[in-house]
């Protein structure tokens, strides 16, 4: 049962970016992720109330750390700018790293 | 006088009340809600249930007839956004692309206002002409694309200009300007036409049509007789999130406030004008009007928040849902109404006086 | 015997068989739920349902008369609640905490309660003063407001009383523990004015007055002729819910189960025989003694962990939900309406022969 | 011909035109979609509406003739089951789990497909035995538990025989399999008899039988009036999930469309033609051969994923969801339809060549 | 592209906590958070079914080390004794350290 | 405010995998765990369209390291091969370790 170290991505960004973010995740072709609805609070103020495009949208993708440094980049170069985003990295292991 | 009545009257219905009362709600911090699934379901049903009456009503009066219309809508519409550009750049010295995407908010049409009107027509006995909401479906995505098309544009001119200035004329940089403008707009176009809003609204009207009155009865109840009451809940939230933005109207300014109800009902009544002109009757002049002075804020954000992000969001969200709308389902649509009547009334009367009458 | 030929009657309707119905699914650990979205949707739509009947009822029939029995509502509601306390705190042991949020619940009213009311009149083809449903609106934060006020008045009092017997005579700590009683009150108090329950129906009230019976027409379908099956819905859930809790029913004890039993009882009974007293016609007793008979299960857990988070929900929400809900629709109900004919008809009854009758 | 038109006009319903619509909209990849809440929702109200449907019936006509039917049904149900697993393993040559997962799903019984034909039913002014909707309750689970029984048996046997032929004959192991048979064999019973579907039939049935007529009454709007426009939302749904899978068609192969559109068409001729020779009326004979006729693709899938893990839905939901539901709505229903009016208007009919001649 | 350390406080707790945990977290500054239903068993038994206010949210923080002595605290002073709460800390990257 | 060393193992599976998960925290005796649904993508295809079976459901468990172990193993042994799963721990720090 040895673990092996990979990175955790997570973006909290608001819904109309979602799609953009999957684009960038595709183009680095990254095919896994884990997405779902959550309100927030922030520079860019309240979100999750009134429309459900003023949602935000919190994306975790596991990945390899040679992969990282490139959407980090893309992402942060790209949507930063345009839309309500937060996005942080963390450790975590995992039992079959041919996976990500 | 015979608006000031209609307008009070309008505002005596439940529609109005309730939306009304949520924006009371909303300002009194209220954790009143109407669950998100509720409130993502509704607007579905009012366009179903749209598009099958719609889709109904041709079938028993044809859609022949119904070109002429079409093309003038679009020609208006194409028009009038080029004209809240004209107006927005160059008297309230927005940015181009505040302008554009306001131009093109107040261009497009907002399908919450059909369902008010449809119902405010219901209520006095008038029927409208069943392909106005094919006309809705048509409209939808024009003045986002125009205003996407011009924006972008006008940025490639801008960066084209900024080059040669530089003395690098390397029109590569256009090139991808104009690259970029096709995949924006193939996207945009794209969207727009596989939205939710668009097919559920086309596919209803194309299934009423099929079934007519006799194959509508056994759904008849859901789709048609309770679509008031659906109305008025969905008017609870959307007066809701109106009360919720009423603190950014600050941000509109006074300008931009003087134009989302004076375009508007200049818009409107132009539509009732021209529509009758070409033979719409009086329940169709009205709904004609008001589609043309109605403004997107559910379809608007989704569009523009990609295709032109440099745009303030507040800005156009908040002025078509805090001020426009309010302003139409209560002044307008009633103006427009009185309008239509009297215009298909045959009587003969000074319209100039009327118009700046029923506004003041 | 009538009584019991009316609650057999009354058990046999879709409104109680369908939440006997959730109860059992429950208990045999069946999936079946309501998600989530309607089951916080249906509220909403029943207190909108009944606030625009109230309305349209009160501008037939004027609210001039409204005062006194608001009044009359408001008195016997405080007196109950602290009656509760009383009997909780000397005969059933309970500390202070669970005394007064027991006392409260049980001096509040619920909405759900008031739906299965009117339903039941409807079936009956009785019409009741549609001014009740501002005494639901009024009663909903009072009994909270009045075991707040007095748990944190007992709170200081402790806390003086510990500081005196320590020789240490700062009044300052009296002064934060009224401080903090100020504080919780007034955001208690906040809180309920702008809770989602009262908004909706105060703001349904008022709409209701001002569309009246030819207004609601567009409407009617939804928020009247849809009603019962909307409550049968929400009933589903109600019984899942209840029977979800039912095992924590022994903790509730023995003599909370009679309280749970017997308090509603009184207070129902009571409330029919003043509210006939001061006029009410027979629908409007039984509606204003289902008022004081209700204990409050959607509201009060909200309120009370964060008002009184000492006291222990499992008692409050079970035995209001567990216990005297299902009691009171089944039993109560249909003895008050029996109650109110009596009274209504004119006959002369022995009254505690007819009570305690209809009791066993 | 008879049939042809009836398949057309059947066709051109909302029910069958909604779903088609559904079905495009995921071919151009819409966004549209029913929200969960709402998804969720509408197989429970169309369940608790068949069930009240059908136990007012069982009261208006009695249920002790019900039993024949039943055990017809439950035979019928069991030997379709087994003759399809022999088409598929022998015939198909698919493997032991995916035969038996495709046998079962084939051989368990859809409420949508109920919902529908009560509908189509209706709309033809046809009424059928309340007790069908007690029949579609009991067969839920049967094919079920036959498939996971003889599949674990068949596991079992394969171990055992493993097992011998390594000269190993503890037959401990056999014991662990038919243990392991049993917990999964009584639990899915317990899931199925507890599972959401069964308990609001089976408790909307009783409740029907209860309240008969009269105390149908003041939730019949609800729960029969709005029946077919909600059918027509959840199909815009269904419509959607099975054109998203329309793509993994491929994955299914001729061998098995084929057999999903053979199977189901002769299952639901036979079905026809039993009852009616078991007296049942002309509606009856047509629910009670599209039960026969219809595939399981809500309850299935949750079923056969955990206890037949081996077997790969694509296989199973692909074909029931993507190709017999669709064929079954649209072509067996209106065909069972006619061939029951014949049966039961006296013709002698030569039954073979009017079944080929349906077909083709 | 440097990631700068952070914290990430996590607060599982019901429904009738998050308003007092953000004020909390107002109280200290903090504006940015993250917030989502969930359903969870704990020492309060099982959460999520039954009424509304009977779920559970998951409220996430991104913030500096050294606010995050004072939110817990606060939070498990006022908070533990009254409500079904669990809460934990772990570490993070992000890009942009002074939006938090 | 001492944090104290523990893992949090997250498991991200389809719907019809939730069951199974519980039963085998609750056979190593854990009760205590949060959950949400989630929509995804991975090796087995776009999870969250569709019927509700078709969703995933995101498991958080905080636990000591000493049972990680075992869970770990009994969920890769008994769901893997069957059900669209994804597993990873993270190291988190937590006030009342004997909670957990
Ligand atoms: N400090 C924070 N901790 C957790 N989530 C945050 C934080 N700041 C922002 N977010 C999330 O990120 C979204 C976008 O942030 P922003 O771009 O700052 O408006 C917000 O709506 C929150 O959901
Ligand atoms: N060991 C755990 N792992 C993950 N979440 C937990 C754990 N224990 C409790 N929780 C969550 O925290 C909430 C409150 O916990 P408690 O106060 O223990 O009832 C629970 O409803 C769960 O959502
Ligand atoms: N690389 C990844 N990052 C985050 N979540 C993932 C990743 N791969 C798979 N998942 C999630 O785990 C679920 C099952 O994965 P799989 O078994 O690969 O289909 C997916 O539906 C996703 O929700
Ligand atoms: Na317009
Ligand atoms: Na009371
Ligand atoms: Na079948």
């Amino acid at each position: 049962m040895k673990l092996y170290n990979v990175k955790l991505l997570t973006i909290t960004c608001e819904i109309l970016a979602q799609e953009n973010i999957l684009e960038i995740l595709k183009k680095n072709e990254i095919t896994g992720y884990t997405k779902y609805e959550v309100d927030g609070n922030g520079a860019r103020g309240l979100r999750g109330q009134g429309f459900k495009n003023e949602k935000n949208v919190k994306i975790e993708v596991i990945m390899r750390e040679e992969k990282l440094q490139d959407v980090v980049e893309e992402i942060s170069r790209t949507q930063f700018a345009n839309f309500a985003i937060v996005l942080y990295v963390s450790d975590i292991g995992v039992l079959r790293p041919e996976k990500f | 006088m015979d608006i000031l009545q209609l307008i009070q009257a309008n505002l005596l219905t439940p529609i109005i009340l309730f939306f009304l009362f949520g924006i009371i709600a909303a300002r009194i911090k209220s954790d009143l809600k109407i669950p998100d699934a509720i409130s993502e379901f509704l607007p579905i049903y009012l366009l179903a249930a749209i598009g099958l009456h719609g889709g109904i009503e041709m079938r028993n009066t044809g859609f022949e007839n119904m070109l002429v219309p079409m093309f003038v809508a679009i020609g208006l519409s194409l028009l009038f956004t080029l004209n809240h550009y004209q107006i927005l750049r160059r008297l309230g010295k927005f940015n181009l692309f505040d302008s554009y995407a306001l131009a093109s908010t107040y261009g497009a049409v907002g399908a919450v206002h059909f369902s008010v009107g449809l119902s405010f027509l219901k209520n006095q006995g008038v029927s409208s002409e069943g392909y106005i909401a094919a006309i809705l479906a048509v409209l939808e995505p024009l003045a986002f694309i125009l205003a996407i098309f011009m924006t972008n544009m006008a940025v490639s001119k801008q960066i084209r200009e900024k080059k040669k200035s530089f003395g690098d004329d390397d029109s590569n940089d256009l090139d991808v300007g104009l690259n970029q403008t096709k995949t924006k707009l193939s996207k945009v176009l794209h969207e727009s036409i596989t939205g939710k809003a668009i097919v559920i609204l086309l596919g209803s009207i194309v299934i009423g049509y099929i079934i007519g009155e006799e194959g509508f009865e056994p759904i008849k109840i859901v789709f048609d007789e309770m679509f008031t009451g659906a109305i008025v809940i969905f008017m609870i939230e959307m007066g809701i999130i109106a009360g919720q933005r009423l603190g950014d109207i600050k941000k509109v300014g006074i300008f931009l406030t003087a134009f989302a109800v004076l375009i508007p009902t200049f818009n409107g009544v132009i539509g009732v004008l021209v529509s009758t002109a070409i033979g719409l009757s009086l329940g169709g002049a009205v709904m004609f009007g008001l589609l043309l002075a109605s403004a997107s804020f559910i379809a608007a954000p989704a569009v523009l928040r990609q295709a032109i992000p440099q745009a303030k969001p507040s800005l156009y969200i908040t002025s078509a849902l805090g001020i426009t709308f309010p302003y139409n389902i209560i002044v307008t649509l009633p103006l427009l109404f009185a309008l239509s009547s009297i215009l298909h009334s045959g009587e003969t009367i000074d319209l100039f006086n009327f118009i700046t009458g029923g506004l003041i």
